[in-house]
């Protein structure tokens, strides 16, 4: 066995397994679901932490699952991206999973309804890792129609986390959030039939090298984007986020900014990684714009709201927006325009994830989150609110944060291919940013003494969870190089 | 790396280790923030003068470390940053003491000391920086760290004024990331050590590298307070008092004048500059400015407010004298960097003390004052006159140089500037002081504190200004000396800059 | 005044609805364009599949496909079919407005007929996925339909499985498909890597127990919320009042 | 082009998969939304089921193995949306008979 693990490629499974076994276990033990959930978070987390190690130390590779090469079998795919993705789940995940801990404890403790409290812990914890190993397997899948189911797991399970808290909102959030990604997923599975019909092959890499503009592909592609566009709630489609992500328990709302949202957006990026040179630059720039309305609008539209929740993920319809500007950079320089949109990634879903739990404990102390009567809430939650703070500074792209790190990579890259009208979105963003999170930090910084009395019912966990996610967001502002490194590993 | 490397990164720990126990410490647990502080403060002090000493010796300082590939963030100490981290780390443990009576019983104090600590830690990353990216990190910081303390009061008007100053400062701070970042894209990373970097594309791009050159210059134009930019200064006012003294002489302004000093000295070169036409533009901004804040301050009442517009005024001689260009103006811009930042802290260290010991905010309620605190107002009279430009003090030092450097240079006119803006100096600065000295008392004071035994104030409120005013007195007295700034900054413009 | 604006909101959202066919019309001629145009469709993995067969220890190609070649597909499914019942169970207690209404005694007299035969055609269909059409879904499906035919008649056939069992049933499934897999990766080195001589054992073995959890999760998705959770309607009432307030 | 059966059929998955969408789009109530996903999802079936056959010499069993798993994932998924809109729509009612409750009480 433990021959097995140290020559064998039996790393790249692991981080898929560990997260199912632990979902299973959680679920049976019902009156303790708590041990096992925290557990196989840490054991994930391990495991992903263990094959980072793995690639850098011994490159990337790929693992054919049951033995059999495709276009016959499934195949796992390890290299620079697809690692680093498991690597930021596994940092949030850690964290987020920590946190909720202490969040259901507290909740549990505090007010008289512990039955439907335990109810909701007890279906947090398998729902909470069935999703991590869906986000997983999606990451490290080379397989078109893998990746579909894996993209119906992460679906359904981040809909049961939305509805987990029961609020009437969160069932109707839950029930769009529902059919939006069963429309998205459709639409993928009738791409990948599109691409299976031409290429007869469903591995992602071989379909790659083999690709040309035939009518059938340009019906793949275009239903494979908007399909996961309606996942990853690209402008057009980003009516069903903020509901969503606003009116779900903390944690959850954390998994899902932080993380679901990427996971879509990562398979997007794998097509049209592919794609991309053959498409020359109307697509890619038609995204772009679609990525700068949705800079500007999620960033007006964030800071005209009066609950921090709901800014908070309104802020995270404006972050998509960065994700989509990169594809006309990257036409002239993709392996620059990849480090970068990846910097963002990793630092968004840090910062993002800190900044719905710091909200998360914030709603649990005062009881509501409404911006205008958080001052003086610092006094009794002073790590909570340096961790919004902090987050927030990384989604300005201050230093000495990973925003800022990759804020410069994404300006460096637009100014030296001169687009200025990207330049202009950037900051732009950046400014609207600014704005809307100085408006929330100054509530809730502010030296007022308008306390918010009563004893801190919140555990200490939930604060430091996410301070030091938030302080991850700002090491990222000083980790570049090794960071790069890791995206530059070859499959 | 060898142990005099680690000088440097020492420095800005001396700093940022107390400020972020001081964060996490209890309000109640006075004796040990106060025993945090001040051991920070003076350990940086003895770590300066180490570095000073090194400098003196020829040793070379600096820290590099990679944040992207090509990307570094360096820390070096050259004699120009050594100018300015000897300022600003002995006017942090002059504010500091200060603070700590000033603040004595008002709340959130943890909060404000821990910020100052990262204020001052940021500030001093400003003047270590070793090339434009390290500059702007720092720059960017000094922002953030700085809110705070602006609405450290936490009224309405605080808030309002801590809002205009995020405005003006995170706008600033974009246009300033923008400038480097394009900067970056035409001539890789911007090194201050390696002057004459941008030469070779003047030919070609001339014109992108004038736009950069404005972009830059308006990011740190912001706090610097040049002309259309000051706007924030004056309304920043409600913060504390040593907040005050922080931002006008050690940290805010005097980074955005130091930034003027490095973009063009280091980052484009005189020469450069001068081929661009980039001086000419600049030297008339700050005479602007330096008109400007004079006037505006003629007919401000408040006495911190006319304080912040003879700032506005004052820093714009900084950037008067670099863009005159000649060895001696940039001396006289230097130097007042130091003169004026002893100046204007023990301004507001007095302007502080007659607002906290009599309740004073107004010059009109002034009157008399010189009999109930007739130390702080020797100081301020120090300190005033100095601004003034009387000779021998402090500020007739800069002037002087500036003038001659001007004449050298063939800009005569910019004699007529300084001697206008001097007049307009004494004429905002003398109705104070008669008001104080020779005028009777008007009415009870509105809030007088009492005196504590035989004193007029508390002791750390009085011992600060006075040692501030004594040291801007004797700066200006011993200017030829050899220990003396003037002679660090001919040394500066000797060594660094071969001029 | 106020029919008039009614009628301008009825032509409006006509006039969506016509647009938005308009557009699905188009999309159709687009999709269609897609399939028609572009010469001939590669001819799959037929052949390849043919071709490892005899490795694969079934004589089904589909089966082969699904419990060998793209097993880790179907290892997913499983889970998939498992985080179905998870979320069913995990949503807010809920009865539906319309009770069911009274079982009848021919729903009684069938449901005693049609089970065994249903299990009987469930092994069936389960046995013959081994070299023809048929396999475990097909057989989990049939079993599923079992199940809900138990529920719709309330039978007293439900009790033979107790409540406190049911958790550990419905992850039977997925944990053994897991643990095969894993199996195989510690005794070979690969996951879901079964050796050519037991390969068939293996897949004959999971296929049933696989059925047999298909049956069982779709009859828990068909029941609609765990089932030791029965609340009356005004515990809901009281709930949402609470949260109501809460927002 | 030669217009096989196998083209009749595909067009047919790809109409349903837009009859589909055109419910989904369309239709107001919960029920008939996911009985609209439902639809799409059997064109999307029927679809690869024709490429299976696409070229008639040799069927290909991996799009049938797809089609398998893709109505099992389909079933949990529509099973999903059934429970939550079942949710949905008690507390509508649950709402309803609040505000009637609260109405006669005033």
């Amino acid at each position: 066995m433990i021959r097995l693990l140290l020559q064998g490629d039996c790393w790249l499974i692991l981080p898929v397994i560990l997260p199912l076994l632990g979902a299973l276990l959680s679920f049976l033990l019902k009156k303790q679901p708590r041990l096992p959930g925290v557990l196989g978070a840490l054991v994930t987390f391990f495991a992903s932490a263990a094959l980072a190690w793995k690639l850098v130390s011994h490159g990337g590779g790929r693992y054919y699952l049951g033995g059999w090469q495709p276009p016959l079998g499934i195949s796992l795919r390890a290299d620079g991206p697809a690692v680093l993705m498991v690597l930021m789940t596994a940092v949030t995940g850690l964290a987020v999973s920590v946190y909720a801990g202490g969040y259901f404890q507290s909740r549990i403790n505090k007010r008289g309804e512990e039955q439907r409290h335990l109810a909701q812990e007890r279906s947090f914890w398998p729902l909470w890792l069935l999703l991590w190993a869906a986000l997983n397997g999606m990451f490290l899948s080379a397989d078109i129609f893998n990746m579909y189911v894996t993209l119906e797991l992460v679906a359904l399970s981040s809909v049961g986390l939305t509805a987990l808290s029961g609020k009437p909102a969160s069932q109707v959030a839950a029930m769009r959030y529902l059919l939006v990604s069963l429309l998205g997923s459709l639409s993928f599975l009738l791409g990948v039939a599109f691409l299976y019909k031409v290429h007869g092959s469903l591995d992602l890499l071989a379909i790659g090298a083999a690709l040309s503009l035939a009518p059938a592909v340009v019906m793949a592609m275009v239903l494979i984007s908007v399909g996961l566009m309606l996942k990853t709630a690209l402008f057009p489609f980003h009516f069903w986020l903020p509901p969503a992500h606003a009116n779900a328990l903390a944690p959850v709302s954390a998994i899902l900014s932080g993380l679901v949202i990427n996971g879509a957006w990562y398979l997007f990026f794998r097509f049209w990684q592919g794609v991309l040179p053959l498409v020359g630059e109307g697509a890619a720039t038609l995204l772009a714009v679609l990525g700068g309305v949705a800079i500007v609008w999620g960033a007006y539209q964030a800071f005209c709201q009066q609950r921090l929740k709901m800014l908070v993920a309104y802020s995270t319809v404006a972050q998509i927006g960065y994700l989509f500007i990169i594809f006309p950079l990257m036409e002239m320089g993709p392996e620059q325009g990849a480090a970068a949109v990846f910097y963002f990634v990793i630092s968004h879903s840090c910062a993002k994830a800190a900044m719905f739990l710091a909200a998360g404990t914030l709603f649990l102390q005062v009881g509501h989150d409404r911006i205008s009567d958080l001052d003086g809430v610092r006094q009794v939650l002073p790590k909570t609110t340096f961790a919004f703070a902090l987050g927030g500074l990384s989604l300005m792209g201050l230093p000495p944060t990973g925003g800022f790190i990759a804020k410069y990579m994404y300006l460096s890259q637009a100014v030296s291919q001169e687009r200025w009208w990207l330049v202009a979105v950037i900051v732009a963003g950046s400014c609207l940013a600014a704005v809307y999170i100085c408006r929330a930090v100054a509530h809730i910084l502010s030296p007022r003494l308008v306390a918010v009395a009563g004893p801190v019912v919140v555990a200490a966990s939930m604060e430091w969870s996410a301070l030091a996610l938030a302080l991850v967001a700002m090491l990222l502002g000083f980790v570049g190089p090794l960071v790069l490194h890791l995206i530059e590993v070859a499959g | 790396m060898i142990w005099h490397d680690w000088l440097l990164v020492m420095i800005l720990l001396s700093s940022l280790g107390p400020g972020l126990i001081i964060f996490s410490l209890a309000e109640s647990s006075r004796a040990s923030r106060t025993t945090l502080n001040i051991f920070g403060a003076v350990t940086k002090m003895v770590l300066v003068l180490v570095m000073i000493l090194g400098i003196y010796r020829g040793h070379s300082f600096a820290v590099h470390f990679t944040i992207l590939p090509g990307l570094e963030l360096v820390l070096r100490a050259d004699p120009l940053s050594a100018l300015f981290v000897t300022l600003s780390s002995i006017l942090w443990l002059f504010t500091t003491l200060y603070a700590i009576a000033y603040l004595e019983d008002s709340p959130n104090r943890s909060h404000f000391f821990g910020y100052f600590s990262l204020c001052v830690t940021v500030t001093i990353g400003i003047a270590l920086a070793g090339n434009l990216l390290t500059f702007l990190f720092f720059f960017e910081m000094l922002t953030l760290s700085t809110y705070p303390l602006v609405v450290h009061r936490g009224t309405a008007e605080a808030m309002a004024a801590g809002k205009v100053y995020l405005v003006y400062t995170l706008a600033g701070g974009i246009l300033l990331f923008i400038g480097v970042v394009w900067l970056h894209a035409m001539a890789g990373p911007v090194d201050f050590s390696r002057p004459g970097l941008l030469t070779p594309l003047v030919a070609g791009h001339g014109t992108t590298l004038k736009i950069i050159f404005y972009l830059l210059l308006a990011g740190v134009g912001v706090k610097a307070a040049l002309f259309p930019l000051h706007g924030w200064l004056p309304r920043a006012m409600v913060a504390p008092a040593p907040v005050s003294a922080l931002l006008h002489a050690v940290a805010v302004v005097k980074a955005g004048a130091f930034g003027i000093i490095r973009i063009v000295l280091d980052v484009y070169g005189l020469d450069t500059a001068r081929t661009l036409g980039l001086l000419l533009p600049l030297m008339l901004l700050s005479s602007i400015t330096i008109m400007y804040g004079s006037v505006r301050a003629l007919s401000q009442d408040n006495l911190k407010r006319r304080l912040a517009f003879s700032t506005v005024s004052q820093v714009s001689y900084i950037a008067l004298g670099i863009s005159i260009g000649s060895p001696l103006a940039i001396m006289g811009g230097m130097v007042h960097l130091v003169h004026q930042g002893l100046m204007k802290i023990t301004l507001f260290f007095c302007a502080g003390n007659i607002a906290e010991t009599l309740g004073i905010h107004d010059i009109s309620r002034m009157n008399g004052v010189g009999r109930r605190l007739p130390v702080t107002m020797a100081a301020f009279t120090l300190a005033a006159m100095g601004m003034i430009g009387l000779p021998p003090m402090a500020g007739f030092v800069s002037k002087w140089y500036l003038g001659l450097g001007a004449l050298a240079q063939g800009q005569g006119w910019i004699v007529w500037v300084l001697v206008l803006s001097s007049l307009l100096n004494g004429a905002y600065f003398l109705p104070i002081l008669y008001g104080a000295w020779f005028k009777e008392q008007e009415g009870e004071w509105p809030a007088d504190s009492g005196t504590v035994g035989s004193l007029e104030s508390h002791w750390m409120l009085i011992v600060p200004p006075v040692i501030t005013a004594v040291v801007s007195l004797l700066v200006g007295l011993l200017a030829n000396s050899s220990l003396s700034p003037l002679a660090w900054v001919r040394f500066i413009v000797r060594t660094g800059y071969g001029l | 005044m106020r029919a008039c604006e009614s009628t301008g909101h009825r032509c409006g959202r006509r006039l969506g609805s016509l647009l938005s066919l308009v557009m699905l019309a188009m999309l159709f001629a687009a999709l269609a364009w897609g399939c028609l145009t572009g010469g001939a469709p590669s001819s799959g993995l037929g052949q390849s599949v043919d071709a490892a067969l005899h490795d694969s220890g079934v004589e089904s190609r589909v089966t082969a496909v699904l419990l060998n070649y793209r097993a880790y597909d179907t290892l997913l499914e499983c889970f998939v079919l498992f985080l179905g019942v998870v979320v069913v169970w995990s949503l807010r207690p809920y009865r539906p407005q319309h009770p069911d209404p009274p079982i009848g005694s021919i729903l009684a007299s069938l449901v005693r007929f049609l089970i065994p035969l249903m299990v009987l055609v469930g092994g069936y269909l389960l046995w013959a996925g081994s070299n023809q059409a048929g396999g475990a879904f097909q057989a989990g499906a049939i079993l599923g339909g079992a199940g809900v035919l138990l529920l719709l008649a309330s039978s007293p056939l439900l009790h033979v499985l107790p409540k406190v069992l049911l958790p550990g049933a419905i992850c039977l499934g997925p944990l053994f498909f897991l643990v095969v897999a894993v199996g195989a990766m510690v005794l070979g080195g690969v996951f879901l890597g079964y050796r050519r001589e037991t390969a068939a054992i293996v897949i004959v073995v999971l296929e049933a127990v696989a059925a047999g959890a298909i049956g069982l999760s779709l009859a828990a998705l068909f029941r609609g919320s765990r089932p030791e959770e029965t609340s009356s309607a005004q515990a809901r009432t009281d709930a949402l009042t609470q949260e109501e307030g809460q927002e | 082009m030669i217009f096989s059966p196998g083209h009749v059929y595909g067009l047919t998955g790809l109409l349903l998969f837009i009859v589909g969408l055109a419910g989904l789009i369309l239709c107001a109530q919960l029920l008939r939304k996911i009985l609209a996903v439902n639809i799409m999802a059997s064109g999307v079936f029927l679809f690869l089921v024709t490429i299976a056959h696409g070229n008639g010499v040799l069927i290909d069993p991996v799009p049938h193995a797809m089609v398998l798993t893709g109505i099992v994932v389909s079933v949990s998924s529509t099973a999903v949306a059934l429970a939550l809109a079942g949710r949905v729509q008690d507390m509508a009612h649950c709402r309803d008979l609040l505000k009637k409750k609260a109405r006669g009480e005033g």
